[in-house]
């Protein structure tokens, strides 16, 4: 990858609130024209994330590169170009038409302004006619939400932000949406990163997916954290082994962490394996009960992201059309999940 | 027994010269009636007395006075002490007036058209002047440029004056706080004094109980007795600002 | 009680007789507090919108000073302004003493904290989204500050009208520097506590009268602005 | 039915937002102790009909009857039993503890207030040691979302309305939230009614769906419904059928409306058939091809909910796992759905 | 200038000699003013809570002549007091004429159009959301009222501070309703009225001072209320 093709280059980043430390990446590196997904729980840094790759906040340690150069909030040469939708979109006490014109006007862009808000209101699915004149508060909650990424889209920024951007918005203006990011990048070279909690859509948009557990970033993707409480009684007591024991009965057995600090594990997709029986001979090896929840398609990459509940906890695996034909699985089926207690990362 | 008390309505040179804070002490020892005083332009001082808010004026405005006599508002008029009043200038004596006659004096303030500070709020002070342009010959000035009407009270109408290089008339106690305010050094200086007519009577009013009932018509005779009596009199002759002399006690 | 009613048959009398005194005065009043306000307002604005948005140091005294000057006495900012541009002042030269202008300073000087502290107050309580939105959007600095301010407009309309009912009812200001002067720097206020002290209560109602007529015309004016 | 056992009566209700119709439901009945799912696009009127049945506003014309009576707002009969989460849930400018107890101070319940403030806490997933301390401002979104979820629980109401609760919720509190409106439900009787976009979600906490669209209420839970344009050649361009035609050549042939005013057709699920294969002499039947884009478990009626997309339209069917395993049903199968053109109904 | 330098210095003499006319001018002033504060704010938190928050007819109307109201001359509310508690006035056998409770009556009067129209606007400002919020929770009207206020404190805050400026400062009412009389109803402003009168610019400025004093005690006393 050349310079140029970087948009984002963040180094050493780290973000406190007050005392409390939300965010810290090593090192994190986002392509020109790329659509990254992020995913992760509640207050695991996704906004504060956005926002600080929107200049919209200094990082308390560390440096943004943005296409090379490191940048800072209200510098001229990011002010205009990257735009975020953010999570609680906030309208403007104007019309519907002088909101999405906002962006332009400040720009001093005002050719065919009408045409182009026209034409803005119809990408998230509105009609001109019905909606522009309307009041920032004569709107349904998911109307107001289709306003706002009207708003960030009629600016054709180099770099488009979502947070949350399908909240709240029914399945249709959620394709819609979908298709206006997509054209963002290929029509105009865009890079986008997109927090959503709908993995499905979210997979079906983005080119790369990364996971953020309580401020860290896994840059493989969805993958799979099991939060404590832990107990130290293995099958072999003998202190390299931690146990979680799920209300049913079934015993989850992971192999210590090094550090002490750690309360979470991550348990690669990599290393899960799917099968309808239990194997005899099992060793150490975890081999969980549960059954299918959800099956979604990955539009563009032709796999199959399952989710599978383990009583209360919820697995989720990629799998191909064959591997699904093959042994017949649908929503309900009952599978079985394997995976070896060494195969845990502690984090 | 309960103390009694009399609100007395008087102008602001009795008390911006500190008379009263020197006297009423002594009328309160002798007599133990509390006397209250609020201080404002002459016009309103009668005004109150008319809507009995009072029970007693102390004022020097005497045509005034004997108007609202006969309008059967006030009653007993005992004139108590007098002062006198000056016209003032710049040093430089611009129209020069320096030791004319009132008269003299203010035909040649009109003829030069040298700026003149008049009061106009028809105070005591200001009923007097008005009487020294009649008694000159002179209509009342209004809108002539010269003539200024400040329509505030006297030391703010001298400093209107000083500011603008301009003649007033004043009574002689606010001149004299203004001077000392000014270190002794004042930029305007006294150019007419001593005609008889730039006398200044005060007298002691009490409200007829014809339209005021409820006014303590007893404790305000006393009051004016008081005023009148030789010990009162004796200590307004005493009475001195910044080392000047300033009412000169006529009680009959 | 009656000259409360006469009053009222003065003001009508006033206004229509054409009586040049009573509107010289009003003249005087209309510009002196109309360029007071346009100072101020001018200048209040921007100070209010920085010290409502931004958070530093030191933010919560300088509100308490702030506070504290909406205390000032007019006499007192009259004499100081006095103490100014009186001869002996260090602007003696210009000549401001007993000039409208000498009094729209004082008045601006009066106005500025009333503008400034309910501005900062209302741009305070702007929610932090918003902050967020426009920043996302591309504003710039200048940007922020207009389109904050519009989106709060309502509060500073009410700043703005609060900060009018004191410069044109204040009188210490116009004493003290305007002084008074009939038919050049009388307003109405001046014109009432004269009337007053002359005993003329009738008179003082039906100039107040008058203010509040102007007052009446100019908020209805602005009540157009109104949220509908 | 007795009367007591309905909760909720509306009659003839209309509402307006000036001179917009958004709400028409001539009659419609809500149980004492059921779920009910409001399932409709953005902007069909949702947030309206939440917003009367708590009665924080009175229709424009028509009753809503509570136990049997009418009741208004700020009637005391049902102020402080019937409470709705917002669709954009507001925190008091106060902690978090203060927020999630405002509802009890106002009732004077004030027993044991920190505990019951911790469980309701824990309900949501959220740590009482951390949160309850925390400003109104120091939430993330979803963590916010939650802690309004939480003022509402710990008021025990009768009658519990959730506006989107799990939008910009993680997987994992979406569960919790799901489980808490159950244990209101059983615990103490509580009637639900909950709007969300999500739709297994919606599906898996459930007794009843309504449909909403356009303020008019379709009691059987969720249809597919195609807006127009509609074009008037027909197969037969007698004037009897209309056409939809999508983008990619496939039309669909609908029985034209006896109304002019219908701008919307209903295929309900029932009348539409999946088959892997088109049937060669077809008639007018609409055999549209498309894949399966997901398969999503309705945990209580072991019954999967399938999307499947024609183009760029989705629709919705419920099939048994037997139907599914039969024909080997997976996400990014290619299907075919059959309905009839005269088994629409216009709206 | 001289005199501004002699009016500091004036001030701390004034202050540690304990001048009994300072000091008994000092606490007409803030009792009058406490008093004042305290029943404007009680009675216009309520007017503006009402104005805010509910839509009803005539409302954009009420709202000018309120903010006509904040135009009212503080001689001419003086005149009206007056009129009503002279002794030959409606109330004159109540004696409230020349009394601090006299003043306190008229300073209501000046101070409850601020405190409502301050309150008002800002109770407008507040997020629908947050009103069907409280709605939904079960909040009846009298809670409504007081969660809706305790939300906007800090624009209460600024209207009750402007008002109390606007109160301790204000000549008119204490002049014309109190009469200025020494020992009883003077109060700071009045006091200075009198200095500056007498051409003692020095005590005028110190009385200033003293009262700028108060208001800044006051207002730091107030900012612990005040947003963190
Ligand atoms: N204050 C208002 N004034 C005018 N129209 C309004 C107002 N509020 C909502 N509407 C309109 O009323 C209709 C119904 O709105 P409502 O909020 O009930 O929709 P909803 O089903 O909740 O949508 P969403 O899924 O987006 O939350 C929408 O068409 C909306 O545009
Ligand atoms: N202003 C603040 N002060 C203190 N802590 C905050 C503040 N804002 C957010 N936090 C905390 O920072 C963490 C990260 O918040 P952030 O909003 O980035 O989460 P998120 O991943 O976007 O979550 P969500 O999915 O709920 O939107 C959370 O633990 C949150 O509680
Ligand atoms: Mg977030
Ligand atoms: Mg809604």
């Amino acid at each position: 990858m050349t310079q140029k093709e970087i948009t984002y280059h963040l180094k050493d980043i780290q973000h406190y609130y007050g005392n409390t430390k939300v965010l810290d990446i090593a090192d994190l590196k986002i392509k020109k024209g790329s659509i990254t997904g992020l995913i992760g729980p509640n207050g695991s840094g996704k906004s504060t994330l956005l926002k600080l790759l929107a200049f919209a906040q200094k990082p308390t340690r560390g440096n943004i590169f943005y296409k090379g150069r490191i940048e800072l909030p209200f510098s001229p040469t990011v002010r205009s170009k990257v735009t975020l939708l953010t999570q609680k979109p906030y309208l403007l006490k104007r019309t519907v038409f002088e909101n999405i014109a906002y962006g332009l006007k400040i720009r001093k862009d005002k050719k065919h302004l009408k045409e182009r808000v026209k034409k803005a209101l119809l990408t998230v699915g509105l009609d001109d006619q019905k909606f522009a004149v309307r009041k920032w508060h004569e709107l349904s909650g998911g109307e107001a939400q289709r306003v706002s990424m009207a708003a960030r889209l009629i600016l054709k920024p180099e770099v488009l932000l979502l947070d949350e951007p399908i909240a709240s918005v029914d399945t249709e203006s959620a394709g819609l949406i979908r298709k206006a990011s997509l054209k963002a990048r290929d029509n105009w070279g865009a890079t986008l990163v997109i927090a959503s909690h709908d993995l499905q859509w979210l997979y079906s948009i983005s080119d790369r997916q990364l996971s953020i557990f309580k401020g860290n970033i896994f840059s493989t993707g969805l993958e799979n954290i099991i939060t404590g409480p832990f107990l130290k009684s293995g099958i072999k007591s003998d202190g390299k082994t931690l146990v979680k024991k799920l209300d049913d009965g079934q015993i989850i057995t992971l192999k210590a962490p090094g550090k002490k600090t750690c309360t979470a594990v991550v348990i690669r997709k990599k290393n899960i394996a799917i099968s309808l029986e239990k194997q005899l001979d099992n060793g150490l090896l975890n081999q969980l009960s549960g059954h299918i929840v959800s099956m979604l398609l990955e539009e563009k990459k032709e796999i199959i992201m399952a989710t599978i509940s383990i009583h209360n906890l919820a697995f989720i695996l990629r799998l191909t059309s064959d591997q699904i034909s093959r042994i017949n699985l649908y929503p309900g089926k009952k599978v079985i999940l394997k995976f070896h207690p060494n195969d845990v990362e502690w984090i | 027994a309960k103390t009694e008390s009399l609100m007395m309505a008087t102008t602001t040179s009795t008390d911006n010269t500190g008379l009263l804070d020197y006297l009423i002490p002594h009328f309160e020892k002798e007599t133990g009636i509390i006397l209250k005083w609020t201080a404002t332009g002459t016009g309103k001082a009668l005004k109150l007395g008319q809507n009995c808010d009072v029970d007693v004026l102390l004022v020097h405005a005497p045509p005034a006075e004997k108007k609202y006599i006969a309008s059967g508002f006030g009653k007993d008029r005992r004139e108590v002490m007098f002062n006198d009043f000056i016209i003032i200038g710049p040093e430089d004596d611009p129209a020069k007036i320096k030791g004319k006659s009132t008269s003299d004096a203010l035909n040649a303030v009109k003829s030069k058209q040298t700026a003149f500070m008049s009061r106009s709020d028809d105070s005591g002070t200001n009923k007097k002047e008005k009487l020294l342009w009649k008694n000159a010959g002179i209509q009342q000035p209004d809108k002539e440029k010269w003539y200024v009407q400040t329509g505030q009270g006297m030391l703010a109408t001298i400093n209107v004056a000083q500011e603008r290089n301009g003649y007033t008339m004043t009574d002689r106690g606010t001149y004299i706080k203004y001077q000392s305010t000014k270190g002794g050094n004042a930029p305007l200086k006294i150019m007419v004094e001593g005609d008889d007519i730039l006398l200044n009577q005060y007298s002691v009013l009490t409200l007829d109980p014809k339209n005021c009932p409820n006014a303590k018509y007893d404790l305000a005779f006393k009051f004016s007795d008081w005023m009148a009596s030789q010990n009162a009199q004796n200590l307004i002759k005493d009475f001195r600002l910044l080392g000047q002399k300033l009412f000169i006690p006529n009680a009959k | 009680m009656d000259f409360i009613v006469a009053g009222f048959i003065k003001a009508i009398e006033l206004l229509i007789s054409g009586d040049t005194s009573t509107w010289t005065a009003v003249w005087a009043t209309i510009k002196v507090s109309t360029c007071s306000m346009l100072l101020s307002i001018g200048a209040g604005l921007p100070c209010g919108f920085l010290l409502g948005y931004f958070d530093f140091k030191g933010k919560k005294h300088l509100r308490t000073i702030l506070d504290t000057m909406l205390a000032f006495p007019t006499v007192f900012i009259g004499l100081m302004v006095y103490a100014f541009i009186s001869r002996q002042g260090p602007m003696g030269e210009l000549g401001l003493l007993f000039t409208l202008t000498g009094i729209a300073i004082g008045q601006t000087i009066l106005a500025f904290p009333i503008v400034t502290a309910i501005t900062a107050s209302t741009i305070e309580n702007i929610d932090h989204d918003f902050k967020l939105t426009l920043v996302t959007l591309g504003a710039g600095k200048r940007h922020i500050i207009t389109t904050c301010l519009w989106e709060v407009r309502f509060g500073i309309l009410a700043a703005a009208v609060t900060a009018y009912g004191r410069v044109l009812t204040e009188v210490g200001i116009s004493m003290m520097v305007g002084g008074n002067i009939k038919y050049h720097t009388r307003t109405i206020t001046t014109a009432i506590a004269l009337e007053t002290n002359k005993g003329l209560f009738a008179d003082g109602i039906a100039l107040g009268l008058v203010l509040i007529m102007i007052a009446f015309i100019v908020n209805l004016s602005l009540s157009f602005l109104r949220k509908q």
